[in-house]
């Protein structure tokens, strides 16, 4: 009772995660939103875990922040630069 | 029996959270107070969810998972909001700042 | 200087525990969720999170392309020469149980040496593929036949 | 640098044991075998250095961790109530706070602590301040008050 009650305000966060998502005006709003979504996502499926007797879904869990985390870096590196190789961001010309 | 009550507490707040932050991401004006309805969600949200489940749980292999969990997220939420407030700013978009001289640059100037 | 610090020391922090995730799913696989593909990609992660904030240069000198070109065949090697193995001992192509005098035991051993294998080529493969597509830009900077897209507008 | 490898592979075979939950002698070999995998490779990232194993921080940081966590939840409280009830005013900020850290770990704490506040968000670092969007006046205020800057430095100091 009190998991199924947690998991719907879970997702009732995730639709308004999903809603910034595509209102967003600029990428880095979707960004966030995404963001968001992942660590929303994460407390999900280990609400889940508990809902069906199956614990072994945190190991899940822990493996979706860990994406959710390296998938963001990569989005926003590839938005900054341009490519993913660029060789040594502290050395890079910009101001900030 | 109190380990239960503390659980719902958890549960529930945690939810609210959740419920707020998204609230927040929906109603404020542009992507840096956004990122602070996100933080609502990523720290205060996650953490009491995740406490919840742990006195649920016991002491046993699944609180040391979820404690590892809150650990990773511990380090990884606030670096990558960190990255992407960074990369928003070197993008071009202006935070929306009601415009007030004695504060702005307040130590450093 | 001290532009990306934050990432920087955050992914020196992490990088060790990915790689030790990596292979608790991997040796994990029959106790839970995961196995030998799972592991192989989180593996991968660690040195994709290693390049994107310290770039592809000092990501090729700590997991050289042909030390990940030699695991993707490693890894087949490991899952096939399992099989020829258990057909050497008398039984079919991958029959485990021959691998061990107690049968059960057999099985235990073989399913952990082919999903060896199995982590070993998926993360070599996403390694590799990794590489080719961040240094796909050096490539065609490279490149005297392709032409970059302005000057064909131009022309 | 030994002191840094013994202590990463300890750190590594305890989180493994922690996770793991089985504990045949076949496990806690293959535990023993990835612990020293995993140091090789982070060797060869050469990601083995006082910023990849701040050993210089100093126990205090379990007391730090504490007042940061009690700080959290003040601030998720302030910001929440700023998103549900529309009766309260946002009021954002950008400013410049001074950092006191004499390490590049102590930087990197510090803006991480200050994301980790809802409310304020680090924006970039430089060498001696930090650039901080903050929700409201009294969050900017309470960045500006240099407490948390203070503890990040005392944490960072070698006894």
């Amino acid at each position: 009772m009190m998991f199924a009650a947690t998991m719907a305000g879970i997702l009732v966060a995730m639709v308004l995660a999903l809603l910034r998502g595509l209102l967003g005006p600029t990428v880095y709003d979707r960004i966030l939103a995404l963001n968001t979504f992942g660590t929303i996502t994460v407390l999900a499926i280990a609400i889940l875990g508990f809902l069906m007797g199956r614990p072994d879904f945190l190991d899940i869990a822990l493996l979706y922040a860990l994406i959710n985390f390296v998938g963001t870096i990569a989005i926003l590196k590839y938005l900054r630069y341009g490519d993913l190789s660029a060789s040594s961001p502290d050395a890079d010309g910009s101001k900030r | 029996m109190i380990v239960e009550m503390v659980s719902w507490l958890c549960l529930m707040g945690g939810a609210l959270l959740c419920v707020a932050g998204g609230i927040g991401m929906v109603r404020f004006p542009d992507v840096y107070t956004r990122s602070h309805a996100a933080g609502v969600i990523d720290t205060g949200g996650a953490f009491m969810i995740l406490l919840g489940l742990a006195a649920q749980a016991g002491f046993t292999l699944i609180t040391v998972k979820l404690f590892f969990i809150g650990l990773l997220l511990f380090f990884t939420t606030p670096t990558s909001t960190h990255a992407l407030v960074k990369g928003a700013l070197f993008g071009g978009q202006n935070p929306i700042v009601r415009d007030s001289p004695d504060k702005d640059n307040g130590v450093a100037s | 200087m001290i532009q990306h610090v934050v990432l920087r020391i955050i992914a020196k922090l992490l990088a060790p525990f990915i790689l030790l995730f990596a292979f608790y799913v991997q040796f994990h696989g029959d106790f839970g969720p995961g196995g030998g593909f799972q592991a192989g990609v989180i593996f991968a992660t660690a040195f994709i999170l290693y390049a994107l904030i310290y770039g592809l240069e000092n990501a090729r000198e700590a997991a050289p392309p042909v030390a990940a070109q030699i695991g993707v065949a490693l890894g087949v090697l490991i899952y096939a020469g399992t099989g020829v193995v258990t057909m050497l001992l008398g039984g079919t192509f991958l029959d485990y149980s021959v691998l061990s005098a107690n049968a059960g035991d057999g099985q235990h051993y073989g399913i952990l040496i082919v999903e060896f294998g199995v982590g070993v080529t998926v993360s070599a493969v996403m390694i590799t593929v990794f590489f080719a597509f961040a240094g796909r830009r050096g490539v065609l900077e490279e490149r005297e036949d392709v032409v970059p897209t302005e000057e064909k507008m131009d022309g | 640098m030994t002191v840094r490898l013994v202590s990463l592979t300890s750190i590594l075979f305890a989180t493994w044991l922690l996770m793991s939950g089985h504990y045949d002698a076949l496990t806690i070999s293959f535990g023993v075998i990835s612990c020293i995998a995993c140091v090789y490779l982070t060797r060869r990232m050469k990601i083995v250095d006082h910023e990849g194993q701040p050993l210089h921080l100093n126990s205090a940081i379990v007391v730090y961790w504490l007042w940061l966590l009690w700080q959290i939840v003040k601030s998720n409280l302030d910001v929440a109530l700023r998103c549900v009830l529309p009766g309260k005013r946002i009021d954002p900020i950008v400013f410049r706070a001074p950092t006191s850290q004499k390490t590049s770990v102590g930087i990197a704490a510090y803006a991480n602590s200050i994301t980790l506040t809802p409310g304020t968000v680090s924006m970039t670092t430089w060498d001696h301040e930090i650039e901080v969007h903050a929700l409201t006046r009294s969050g900017a205020d309470d960045v500006l008050a240099g407490n948390m800057d203070a503890w990040v430095t005392r944490v960072e100091r070698r006894k």
